[in-house]
């Protein structure tokens, strides 16, 4: 962050003319593939991400199944012309990270204890990538989660914060992400309020994070009453947890 | 193989014994055929989404610059890779590709390379520096007939490919400085033998009951071929499966092209 | 395929002196090795193609086995030294690729159902590549099973034909095979004609594809006169599938 | 998890409830550390060993010339490697780094590279070369926490490092020419939620019992987060976090410093 | 080996001043880690290596477990900053072999029929090498081993003696082994005098081999003397094999 | 370990208390060999295919031009590669090279490095340009003691080795400019202990039946010695394994000189 010089606010207004608390354009579905248990698409500003479920299913290997509960590893892919400069095939250390941590995010909302000794695999393929895909890998795993019928405590929602040109605003964009001074993904559980992905990188004071921070959660509960529209218009009933 | 997918095999056979096909399709029939190109355009130099029935194959093209072959030093360069994506099927794995998605990748490959649809003289640049095509075929969901699904999605992708701005040894991404140079349009059309019938397009459960399958190539000549499978055809069911292919090759031709 | 200029047939005859049906000079033999059920060892033109089989045995890992037949599985191998660029020890695309296609081939006409649970490991060994290959590798192989004692309902008898300066011929050695415009490999299982591998690449119009299937296939009959004779030469008796 | 480990979990568990660790520590206190700088000078340019109570990390710096990233063609590399090895823990396994050390690896280098603590810009030499300083953090003894016995011995080990001489584009090894230019000291503090109550600088029994945890990375500004592990926090949870972080900071780095 | 031309004895001395049959400084000192069931830690001239025991415990796969005796597997891994150039972590085809005639030395010993069907692991970590780490990592690892509690017949010393500006001299240096003309390790059981690990290479006459391999053994046996020390001195009971 | 197998190992042993050897040769008798040079002349620059009694190894060696190593600037480079090929035995597996392989062609490449048989000096072209000898050993059918016949093919191979023509940068391929230079003949002689006796050239049952095995390789000195396998021997066992290499190993040269 923070090495080339670019000015990213100019006259009080974003590059793509947005508000600082604004979120980019934003559509959803569900049900969107045949052969998942569940899936979901959402467009985001640019990016453009899909994900399905498999499971839950035999865990293999035997000897690393759980007797009290399912495990559920998602699995982040960005597909190689989804960025600008060709991504080759397979997993990075930066995927393994994000699907890790989106994995713990899931695992945290999920009725896994329903699924004993079994595995559900929740995949994300990113189409498109433009900034913030891991807030939107999570809120398309979280809505095909929804859609498979495995019961969840809560959905989960998600929105970045950062800061450019010493102001914090919402949703990061490409050149925002590239040259600003802060990311603050956040993911939540939106009727408990609880935080279940938090990371950041760059430099803010104190007073700042709680300044982004609050942003983000702002910008997660929009996306969260979205998420719920959807798998409504869908006819899916959510279980809500108990 | 557990009963029911026997059963439904079984069912797939028997009913082809009367000529009829599960989806009521006639034999020579593909299913439906939607494209969006440009699906990823603003990242990718052309992309193409293909829904083929229910498979879903996104194809995107990725330009970029680097050495040609020492053999070819005036040509560019091209190369197709197909992820075969866990999400498409439980059946598929993680990891890297296995034999099957190899197969598709060098059978879609062979189509466009010995066709000449990339006029690959014209991605010459300058000594040591030519265009590299990137074909990067990502199987999204598999309802049958991947190849066919991937190969028609290739050449629709290639279609909508933009050749990028490059000065000073440097590839600047977002300008274009015109299309890439395609020839012509192969496609393939693959083949199921189900007992002694042919179908072409074969969906999911088609695949699952026959025994082998031809995959045929074509622009106005034959480009590639390859049976895939354990199982035989007769040098009839290879003939009639030729002629069938050129012709819904051209039908195909059109939609890819339109 | 067809990249340089090179003249392939002068005053009506081919680099190598041949007419256009004629095939490259070939020598086999059974039975080469210690260590393996069945082998083979096959000479044609420049090509050097050594092949054993292991097994039937168990195979690995369980959970994949098919309780209704062996699972016979053909790898194709090329020795660093064998081509003019020494090649990186290990699989390729294309290797994998045609140990498939040779897998399948063989699938054909072995009578798996014989073995159930098991595994039929195939190995081809290419000590010396001079175009072709796959051909005289599919020849080697079939003739090593036979020659394991593993029964068979044919045998798969192979040869290319190809297309070069505009002719159909036979056999395409290296640099007919590198400069020529089209190359048509054929397996076939000999009595009953049918076809066990077909692969094409180049450009053909219909008349001449009938044209060059028909002169592969009488090529392949030649060979499988002297798969036949090689056989009986070593007093292995063919079992005659059902 | 078998019962032993049941019971102990059980036990850190209800302690806490009470306030008290396992350990007799304080929430907020750390266990006893021990850095011993320069541990492989014969070799390493830079390098530190941390006794963490019972985690021992070793950290190696190598120090080597090569290209700048394109896009930042004046400034330095760095990059940041976890080897937990199989001799730390029953538990861990010999090959290729996965999802736990790749996660330590990101989060540290994160907390390195943001607080701007290498000053890469004075790492650039000449057109196209560079100095890459490789942090090679080699795990030895897990006795819980890693991360920040990772965190910190990397921070002391860049402290350490000096640069070679480069001469007529050779590194010439075993002679020095400065020091690596520090500008800040970068600290991690860990904090483990067990039930309600968090505690920092979680000991191998206590992660064992833990639902999550937060990682904060503080200068004078905070610089990495990281939650990690399944179950939530409450953002007063983070808040106290984030104030406790800056202060245990403060005293890790004088010693880290000292 | 003998590339570069450089003197390394110098008025009947060697560069550091070691007369030809003297050691380097070696330190050594077990039980140094908590997760292991013994280590051990070795210092010898600019050398640092650590040992450590897992097991026996479980073997995996099943089906290469021994039913007759445990299989003891050591791995010698080099730190990446251990050396001058950064090595790439993971093991090259010098620390398999290495890793090999260690796993045959320490099994020449180990009573390892007394756990039959599991698996001893030994984990030799090279922090800082300066020639002759093969020697050091069998010294370590056998300490580790004691340490263990895991009965042994013997323990394993060893020392390497070289050649160097045509002079036999006990245990080489950095610079001895670059540009010294043989190097040969030897690890031996001291109470039987038997060879457990022997490799040399370079060029030695009958008769300097003869020479060489005598120093070697001196030098193992005067290791052994501190090796015995260190175990009794941390009050670990070697358990003397029958 | 099977009841045969035991039985046959046992049988192996008990003969040998009595100084016979279940094929009937002598303690200090190699298997019949044959050597075939240039059996891959038609591709490769140089080869030798070895039948040493069952055991059957073809050699092959490449010639390409690279960069010397940064160290050794005037010299060419060689190196060795061992192919445990899965035709060789049921025991063999597919995949990269495993410990077995590894040892054999680290010991193969140490005898033919330390005896200086390729004068590497004379593989210097011009500056950053030197010949790259590639040794790869591909071992067919494992009749026992691979190790001698690798390491007799190796040398045998090189002996066989033209040096292709290179020209404005490009190797030539099929033309040649003259021999590799190879100053000497290094033979391995491996000795398996069974008992208390050792044998050389240990055949397939000999070598189930053995503890331990060791290789000297020999020109007019000893240049590499490899003790392999769990066991012990005594100083005179390695005495006299040394004084029977040199004598076995004059034998053998002659048949891989002649």
């Amino acid at each position: 962050m923070a090495e080339k010089e670019m000015k990213l606010i100019v006259d009080g207004k974003r590059l793509d003319g947005r508000k600082f608390d604004e979120l980019r354009e934003i559509k959803m579905e569900v049900n969107v593939l045949e052969r998942t248990m569940g899936s979901a698409y959402v467009e985001w500003g640019n990016n453009k991400v899909l994900a399905g479920v498999h499971g839950p299913r035999e865990f293999h290997p035997k000897f690393l199944r759980d007797p009290r509960k399912a495990i559920l590893t998602c699995t982040y892919n960005m597909a190689a012309f989804s960025v600008d400069d060709r991504k080759r095939p397979g997993p990075d250390r930066r995927s393994v990270e994000i699907s890790k941590v989106i994995s713990d995010a899931l695992s945290s909302v999920a009725v896994l204890e329903k699924y004993p000794n079994t595995g559900i695999d929740v995949f994300v393929e990113v189409l498109q990538a433009d900034a913030g895909t891991r807030c939107v890998s999570i809120v398309a795993a979280s809505l095909a989660l929804a859609n498979s019928g495995v019961p969840m405590k809560d959905l989960v929602s998600a929105c970045a914060s950062g800061k450019i040109d010493g102001e914090i605003v919402l949703d990061l964009m490409k050149e925002e992400d590239n040259y600003g001074e802060c990311d603050l993904p956040v993911a939540i559980s939106p009727r408990r309020g609880d935080i279940l992905l938090l990371q950041m990188d760059g430099n803010l004071t104190r007073e700042e994070y709680t300044k982004a921070y609050n942003l983000a959660v702002e910008g997660a509960k929009k996306v969260y009453g979205m998420q719920k529209k959807t798998l409504l218009d869908s006819m899916v009933n959510l279980e809500e947890g108990e | 193989m557990n009963i029911e997918e026997y059963l439904r095999r079984d069912y797939v056979a028997t009913l082809l014994k009367e000529g009829r096909r599960i989806d009521n399709r006639k034999l020579d029939e593909f299913r439906e055929i939607k494209i969006e190109k440009g699906y990823s355009s603003e990242k990718a130099p052309g992309s193409a989404f293909i829904y083929l029935g229910n498979t879903k194959v996104l194809v995107g093209i990725s330009m970029d610059v680097g050495e040609p072959y020492p053999d070819r030093p005036e040509s560019g360069v091209m190369t197709t890779n197909v992820e075969l994506r866990p999400i498409a099927s439980p059946l598929f794995e993680s990891g890297p590709p296995r034999e099957k998605a190899i197969e598709i990748a060098r059978v879609v490959d062979r189509g466009i390379r010995e066709s000449g649809a990339i006029d690959l003289e014209k991605l010459y640049i300058e000594e040591d520096r030519v265009w590299i095509a990137f074909i990067d075929i990502h199987v999204l969901d598999d309802g049958g007939n991947i190849l066919d699904a991937a190969g028609i999605a290739a050449i629709a992708a290639l279609l909508d490919t933009r050749i990028p701005r490059y000065e000073d040894g440097v590839v600047v991404r977002g300008e274009w400085t015109g299309k890439l140079p395609v020839t012509c349009t192969p496609v393939p059309v693959t083949h199921a033998k189900i007992g002694d019938k042919l179908v072409v397009d074969p969906n999911l459960e088609e695949e699952y009951a026959r025994e082998t399958q031809l995959t045929v190539t074509t622009t106005d000549t034959i480009n590639a071929m390859q049976k895939s499978g354990i199982g035989a055809f007769s040098s009839e069911d290879v003939d009639s499966a030729i002629d069938t292919s050129f012709k819904k090759a051209q039908e195909i031709r059109e939609i890819v092209e339109g």
